[in-house]
């Protein structure tokens, strides 16, 4: 880890939207989100890079992004399957679907709340894309296609 | 001014003041953790929820201000309920660790369970596990189990210091206070938030199971590592069959000079009472009695050419004494200073680091600079009130009155007299505020305090009240005596 | 409500010379006296220390004990509740870290004077740990000098209890 | 029954692309804009009786006047931050007509004299986001937004990704969020006043509200006025998911009988009979089936139901579901999703989920009962925000109609 | 052998006060022991003799004598600390020294008073030194330096100070009723009879100023129930709080000493002093033979009652066996020499000194009974509040006592 540098784009997507914030601590989230869909997660020199751009303390970037369960702060090479769990999709038998999803250890398994396709359940998210109505059947050739995901 | 009433009993308070604050200030019985003076509310912990006439709910205190025909409640039955049942919630994730605890007895949790609870705990379900006992840098522990998340110590660090070390970590229940990572609390003041803590989350490691809160004592004193002069709370006790120990200095409120804070080194600096001398009466480097060296110095004082050298750390009275002593023998007083630029800031560090250089200037006290080198050429005797910039150039007479070890121990005579813990005074800080430390009535005092000493060799019978009036017109503006020992006043500069 | 007002027994002649009050109190005393002396063996008497007592219960307070976890490690935490709880402040603690990592805090040194001590039992009702427990059946203390009447952490955890249940009950 | 309103171009094929929209009256409303005062959206908006749909049905023409009053620049945000269970009608109106809303933003900002407009989406929507972002993309493009558009009037649209916290769905948790900090609800204003988002007044709106501003300046307010039953005005995409044969979302007028919505639209329950129905997203409580019969979808016989409409997504459920499973479900996310804030949302939603375990797995005692209400109680208006409040009312639901299971699951003392 | 007889008087009145001391504490512990069904003393032994616990006394006379002797260093006044014990110790002892034993006695025609000081104005020697013993009381509590001690102090004198005025009258009364202040000539007033059958006893005579004298005896003597001063419960031990060792032996053993004189005197002017009822020393010189033959016949009495006791209950231990037949020798022997004693004396018609025996035996009884009544009443009654011995000697004992000098001087005044 020799460094972190904000790409040329992403330095221009700031400058924009420094523009249209009223200031520039609201532009801590972007900045999270660029880190983490560059990195895949949020490492500590990125942060402290952050917070040279920002003007913040460091502090402020932890107790935010520790804040939202979308932020990670390790990186994860495996696929990541986040399992809905809310009510909708356990009436549609996700605890099926989890049992199964159990077994595979070559993913990285999180269930989550409600991702909003209580109308499509149950259904889990790969990698941050949606899959839905799902069944055991379904979900096992979706994972196994890896090239896909 | 509005009258608001807080149980059917009339209150007058400015208006659109906090609610939380009249109430404290008026004594009023008002549970809460996140509010503190010096930080505001945060409104987190919904201790200090009340009852007011024409709102349907419970408000909290903090965040509500008074208006004039205000009608609070804090303790009708529902509102006792209420805080009943949200202490309980507190309590629901606490360790309940109190034995191994250094905050049992100045906790909070335990003090409003006391008002509010005394029930058995029907907490069946496991509690949440987190990590205790975290070095955090700065003498301070972090138990995170024991954390209710008042954020007092988070809003310390952003808000007063703005160094933001500290950092709440993750949501809802799981949610805890940590140091950013890759950081320690390094700043000079950390120590406060063991202070503010209001559970035993942060505690002190410098104090950390050395002794029960409940055994000490608390002194009003002065702190005296800097000429900032920091109200404290000395605690002490004696335990059974030994001698007094000083544990711990604690800031003492005082908004005219430090507010709510001291610094970590002042807030250390209490070792320093711990090692005072041991031996009491020296004379050239054998144990003797007080009433011979006293003797022998009067001898000396009449036949020898004296020079006097005091620390610019004794106190107002102190001094006056001293220079009462220069004028019955007719020599000069020099004292010196040390000036650390380092250690000085704009918030509670001054970088002088005697304490009542103020009052050294006031009374004319001559400052150590080569005329003093060249005046002890023609003197025969040196007296040196617990100066550290004494020198001796030649075998020459030498008094000294040490509250620590000296040193020329071997080759002069030494008084020893009481350092500030054990005695009482008034001190001037660097911003012409002058204070008062008291004595502590419970500690039995084996040494002469340099009152004592002074008076005998005078053959003057002044207390700490009567030496200060009599000078009072001259140097202090009038003000009374009563009035210092009651609250700080400001002489300006 | 709840406080009854008993009136005190009206003085009459016969309480007021106390004669019948001072020779019932004379009787009662004088016929024990006789009774014991014409048969001194039933007065029930344990020749002590020939004969031990038997009747030593688990209530009774004898010499302090620290008790032990069910690990083996002593279950005193050092919270000093004993020792303030105790009237006679016979109670010595200095407390130190804990590094076993059974728990945080533990007595560095734990001295009862036992000189001083007047077995009162408040020390152990104000244990929250069980770590300090008076059933060691011991009413005997006996030493040479006074510094062996200083019990200290080793010595009061050596002390078995009489009645079983060596470990400490704490959570 | 089924009514087209807001949903009326959800069935066109790639309806979220502008070429698309434009040929179906897109953005008609905006190109005539400055044939309208700002005063006059206003009123329209206060006399169509349109209630925020986001879950507390308040006038939107309220809340907006709010604004209008309040001094210094003016900020719109569009609250995209759908993370209730049960609901997923925002998806789809940004999934299938994203351009429906920049155009009912661009309305909105016009008549409050705003130039900011942002939209919060929840992290989770990461496919939403992108189409919106072309959409919004595209509407510059063509000049609808931006320093200089077609219609005269500067405005920027802003989207702002959330990362997954239920609690942002609350306006001030969401304002906090939007300013770059944890998102914990802000302490209440004493008195009525919009929202602030950086000190600067600021008007938070739900994603279906705002798409619904076009068909009412198009229409006229009268129209609006005469869809549903009063006071319940106008149309709402409500969603149906859990135990039916065909989950999804379809607008409706207000009014309509719940029983009929499922059978008709819902297709019906999957198993043999309802149970009971979740009424708006599950912060809503339960009803039974015996008040599920009688009920139409309005907000006051919800409420008289002693359930609330919330946003309008029900989930069913039939005669095989365990309540105590389903209460633990509701009650573990409420859990999962408690900001930490205030200590009875902290410390009780945690308690009474982990009480429902205790139930789960068969150590319950009659005392835990008593303990799930009395932190429904203790979490009923002590607290900064609604969101322990809306524990409590689920709890409360569930006891409420559903103890007897409960108890059963009680271990017996032998 | 005149030198020797005269000495006899002096050594019974050492007898009687100083050697009486560890009998009575022996008598003490034993007997508040069977009341409160305990043994009391009973392991020291020398030898396995035990004497019925009798050496544990002797052992702590002994440890009194060589414990160290500790001068608390805030005594001021060291000379008043050490003189206090002693005033008490020599005022105790003295009041002993004018009891009469018994009649006097010839030898070679020589004749000798069995008393220690041959004075005739005994009751007033005996009111002067028993007053005499708060001093050392005061004494010691002043010069303690000590909370405890001169509350124990102020309480004595202000006890001693009550209760000396109704002693004083009551004893005027028996001075009224006898016509002496000669302890001899009460004697002998004693031995007539009055209203024909009764023994013209104190007791018979007087029994309002015998009921006051007990009581005062009591709170003279610092005894219980009038012990608050040094009620140990309120101010740990009163006025010898800070004395330790032999100094407070000697307290210790002036409170006994001062408890047998205030027996001795209750034996002779209540209980007829050394003489049997009806008979007085003429009676025995005429029927001496008969005396004798009675005493001896007493004495193998009382000895084979304790042998018998003896058998019975001393079981303690295996040597208690041995013990006991050591035991019944002595007894035996002891008996055999009072038999033989008795033989000789009446067949060399030495009659004085016979009857002087008698009587001093009959002495030692009565003296030992009230002894015995003494501690009977300590371990019976409960102590008496300061207020309430206060208020007990002026308003109850006072005006009686004074009513009864005057009904005693009617009375006596009217007779003549």
């Amino acid at each position: 880890m020799s460094g972190y540098t904000f790409s040329a784009e992403n330095l221009k997507e700031i400058d924009k939207l420094l523009k249209r914030y009223p200031s520039k601590e609201a532009l801590t989230l972007p900045i999270l989100w660029m880190v983490q869909n560059d990195l895949g997660y949020l490492s500590n020199i990125a942060l402290r890079e952050a917070s040279k751009i920002l003007d913040m303390p460091t502090s402020h970037f932890y107790s935010v992004a520790s804040f939202y369960t979308m932020f990670k702060f390790k990186k994860s090479e495996k696929v990541f399957v986040e399992l809905c769990k809310s009510l909708s999709c356990e009436l549609n038998n996700s605890d099926e679907l989890y049992e199964y999803l159990k077994t595979r250890d070559d993913i990285e398994l999180v269930r989550v709340e409600c991702l909003g396709s209580c109308g499509s359940s149950p259904m889990c998210a790969i990698n941050g894309k949606y899959h839905e109505n799902l069944n055991i059947k379904k979900l096992d050739t979706i994972l196994g296609d890896k090239d896909a995901l | 001014m509005v009258t608001i009433y807080v149980n059917n009993k009339p209150i007058i308070c400015k208006d659109k003041e906090l609610l939380i604050k009249v109430l404290k200030e008026n004594d009023i019985f008002i549970p809460h953790f996140c509010y503190h003076e010096s930080l505001g509310a945060d409104g987190n912990c919904r201790m200090c929820l009340v009852e007011i006439e024409g709102s349907k709910r419970p408000q909290i205190a903090c965040d509500t201000f008074v208006y004039d025909g205000l009608r609070v409640h804090t303790k009708s039955e529902s509102i006792l309920e209420t805080n009943k049942d949200i202490l309980e919630l507190e309590l629901l994730s606490h360790p309940v660790d109190c034995p191994t605890c250094d905050q049992a007895g100045e906790c909070s949790l335990q003090n409003y369970y006391m008002e509010y609870g005394l029930y058995d705990s029907r907490v069946s379900v496991a509690k949440n596990k987190k990590d205790k006992a975290l070095d955090l840098g700065s003498n301070i522990m972090l138990d995170q189990e024991r954390c209710v998340l008042c954020m007092r110590c988070v809003r310390f660090c952003s808000d007063i210091t703005k160094t933001d070390e500290l950092v709440v970590m993750g949501r809802g229940n799981d949610s805890y206070i940590t140091t950013t990572p890759f950081m320690r609390l390094s700043n000079p003041y950390a120590m406060n938030v063991i202070d503010l803590c209001p559970v035993g989350a942060l505690t002190s490691k410098d104090f950390r199971f050395k002794q029960r809160v409940w055994f000490l004592d608390s002194t009003q004193s002065i702190c005296h590592a800097c000429s900032k002069n920091c109200s404290i709370f000395i605690d002490h006790n004696a335990q059974k069959n030994q001698n007094d120990h000083v544990h711990r200095f604690r800031p003492r409120v005082n908004t005219m000079v430090n507010g709510h804070f001291i610094c970590d080194e002042g807030r250390l600096s209490y070792k320093k009472a711990n090692e005072t001398r041991k031996n009491d009466f020296i004379m050239k480097s054998r144990i003797s009695t007080y009433e011979s060296i006293l003797k022998h110095t009067k001898k000396l004082l009449q036949s020898e050419n004296a020079i006097a050298l005091v620390s610019a750390s004794l106190s107002v009275e102190q001094m006056l004494l001293v220079k009462e002593l220069s004028e019955m023998y007719l020599f000069d007083v020099y004292y010196d200073y040390k000036e650390d630029e380092k250690f000085g800031d704009d918030f509670l560090k001054s970088s002088i680091k005697e304490s009542n250089l103020y009052t050294a200037k006031l009374l004319d006290f001559k400052l150590v600079d080569k005329p003093y080198e060249e005046s002890l050429i023609s003197k025969s005797l040196i007296l040196n009130f617990n100066s550290e910039f004494i020198s001796k150039p030649r075998p020459i007479e030498m008094i000294e009155f040490l509250t620590h070890e000296g040193k020329f121990e071997r080759s002069s005579s030494i008084f020893t007299y009481e350092y500030f813990h054990n005695d009482m005074g008034l001190l001037i800080n660097s911003d012409g505020v002058i204070s008062s430390y008291k004595k502590s009535s419970k500690v039995k005092s084996e040494k002469f305090t340099l009152l004592k000493i002074l008076n005998d060799l005078l053959d003057e019978s002044y207390t700490n009240e009567s030496i200060y009036e009599k000078y009072k017109e001259l140097f202090f503006k009038n003000i009374p005596y009563s009035k210092i020992m009651k609250q700080s006043q400001r002489l300006g500069l | 409500m709840g406080i009854k007002t008993v009136q005190r027994p009206q003085k009459s002649l016969k309480h007021s010379l106390y004669i019948s009050a001072l020779y019932g109190g004379l009787k009662t005393t004088i016929k024990k006296f006789t009774q014991n002396i014409s048969d001194i063996d039933s007065i029930p008497t344990i020749n002590y220390p020939e004969q031990q007592p038997s009747d030593i219960t688990s209530r009774y307070r004898g010499v302090h004990r620290l008790t032990k976890r069910a690990d083996d490690t002593i279950s005193c935490v050092a919270c000093f509740m004993c020792a303030t709880a105790c009237p006679s402040k016979c109670i010595f603690i200095e407390a130190t870290q804990r590094t076993d990592g059974v728990d945080e805090k533990m007595p560095r040194t734990f001295t009862i004077d036992m000189l001083e001590c007047v077995f009162c039992g408040y020390c152990v009702e104000a244990c929250p740990c069980d770590a300090i427990r008076m059933d060691s059946g011991i009413f005997t203390l006996i030493a040479k000098q006074r510094e062996d009447f200083l019990y200290d952490k080793e010595k009061l955890l050596s002390i078995k209890g009489a009645f079983g249940n060596e470990v400490s009950n704490a959570k | 029954m089924l009514f087209k309103n807001v949903s009326a171009r959800f069935e066109i094929e790639n309806s979220n692309s502008i070429d698309v929209i434009l040929e179906h009256n897109g953005y008609e409303m905006v190109k005539k804009l400055q044939e309208f005062t700002p005063e006059q959206i206003i009123q329209e908006v206060e006399k169509s009786g349109l209630r925020g749909k986001g879950g507390g049905g308040a006038l939107a023409g309220a809340k907006w006047r709010l604004l209008e009053k309040a001094k210094g620049k003016k900020y719109i945000v569009i609250n995209a931050d759908e993370s209730e269970p049960g609901t997923f009608k925002d998806r789809s109106i940004i999934e299938k007509d994203p351009h429906l809303l920049i155009e009912g933003i661009i309305l909105t900002a016009y008549a409050l004299n705003s130039n900011d407009a942002f939209i919060y989406i929840r992290g989770e929507y990461q496919e939403q986001a992108k189409i919106l972002q072309k959409a919004i993309d595209e509407a510059y493009e063509k000049g609808f937004l931006g320093d200089e558009t077609i219609h005269k009037y500067n405005i920027h649209l802003t989207l702002h990704r959330g990362a997954g916290a239920y609690i942002c769905g609350e306006k001030s948790a969401l304002l906090e969020s939007l300013e770059g900090k944890r998102g914990h609800p802000r302490l209440k204003p004493h008195t009525p006043s919009p929202e602030y988002f950086f000190n600067n007044p600021t008007l938070v709106n739900n994603v279906e509200t705002i798409a619904t501003i076009p068909s009412i300046i198009k229409n006229g307010s009268s129209f609006y006025k005469n869809l549903g039953v009063e006071p319940s005005c106008g149309s709402m995409l409500f969603g149906v998911s859990g135990h039916v044969n065909k989950p999804g979302i379809y607008e409706c007028e207000f009014g309509v009988s719940m029983l009929d919505y499922i059978n008709t639209l819902g297709g019906g329950v999957k198993g043999e009979s309802i149970k009971a129905v979740i009424t708006g997203g599950v912060s809503t409580g339960v009803i039974p089936f015996e008040i599920v019969k009688d009920i139409k979808l309005t907000y006051e016989d919800l409420r008289k139901a002693g359930s609330s409409l919330g946003t309008g997504g029900m989930i069913v459920m039939n005669e095989s579901t365990c309540m105590v499973k389903a209460l633990k479900n509701i009650l573990s996310f409420y859990h999962d999703e408690s900001c930490g804030q205030c200590t009875p949302c902290r410390e009780g939603t945690f308690w009474v989920d982990a009480t429902l375990d205790k139930f789960l797995d068969g150590s319950a005692t009659l005392e835990d009962i008593e303990i799930l209400k009395s932190n429904s109680k203790i979490m009923n208006g002590k607290t900064v925000c609604v969101f322990a409040p809306s524990v409590s009312t689920v709890i409360d639901s569930f006891l409420k109609y559903f103890q007897d299971e409960f108890i059963a699951k009680i271990k017996v003392d032998v | 052998m005149s030198i020797f007889l005269t000495l006899i008087p002096f050594v019974l009145a050492l007898l009687f006060s100083l050697a009486i001391v560890p009998v009575l504490v022996w008598m003490e512990r034993r007997i508040a022991g069977l009341i409160q069904d305990r043994l009391g003393p009973n392991r020291c032994n020398v030898g396995g003799i035990r004497l019925g616990g009798l050496i544990q006394s002797i052992a702590d006379v002994v440890k009194l004598f060589f414990k160290e002797e500790i001068h608390p260093h805030f005594i001021k006044n060291r000379f008043y600390y050490l003189v206090a014990p002693s005033l008490s110790f020599i005022a105790a002892f003295l009041s002993f020294m004018v009891i009469p034993f018994g009649d006097n006695y010839n030898y070679d025609g020589l004749n000798f008073t069995l008393q220690a000081l041959d004075v005739d104005l005994g009751i007033l020697w005996f009111l002067g030194f028993a007053g005499l013993g708060v001093y050392g009381i005061i004494l010691a509590g002043w010069a303690s330096s000590s909370k405890f001690g001169i509350l124990g102090s102020l309480r004595a004198a202000s006890q001693v100070i009550s209760y000396e005025v109704a002693m004083s009258l009551a004893i005027l009364s028996f001075v009224i009723s006898y016509g002496s202040i000669d302890f001899r000539v009460m004697v002998q007033a004693q031995s007539e009879t009055f209203l024909w059958v009764l023994p013209s006893w104190g007791v018979v005579m007087q029994p309002v100023a015998t009921l006051i004298l007990i009581v005062t005896a009591f709170a003279e003597t610092n005894r219980a129930p009038f012990d608050a001063a040094e009620g140990e419960s309120e101010i740990v031990a009163g006025y010898h709080t800070e004395y330790g060792a032999m100094k407070f032996g000697l307290f210790f053993v002036a409170e006994y000493m001062a408890m047998a004189a205030s027996s001795a005197l209750m034996v002779t002017i209540l209980f007829g002093g050394y003489n049997l009822p009806y008979i007085d020393s003429k009676f025995m010189g005429e029927h001496l033979a008969f005396m004798a033959m009675f005493f001896v016949l007493m004495s193998s009495f009382f000895t084979f009652v304790l042998i018998r006791w003896i058998k019975k209950n001393n079981t303690y231990s295996s040597v208690s066996k041995k013990e006991s037949k050591i035991y019944y020798v002595l007894l035996l022997g002891f008996l055999g020499f009072i038999a033989l004693g008795f033989t000789y004396l009446v067949v060399f018609q030495l009659s004085s000194l016979a009857i002087a025996l008698m009587q001093v035996m009959t002495f030692l009884l009565k003296f030992i009974a009230i002894l015995f009544f003494f501690i009977w009443v300590r371990w019976t009654f409960p102590r008496f509040r300061y207020d309430q011995t206060q208020k007990l000697g002026w308003n109850l004992l006072l005006p009686l006592s004074i009513a009864n000098v005057l009904v005693t001087a009617i009375v006596v005044v009217g007779a003549n």
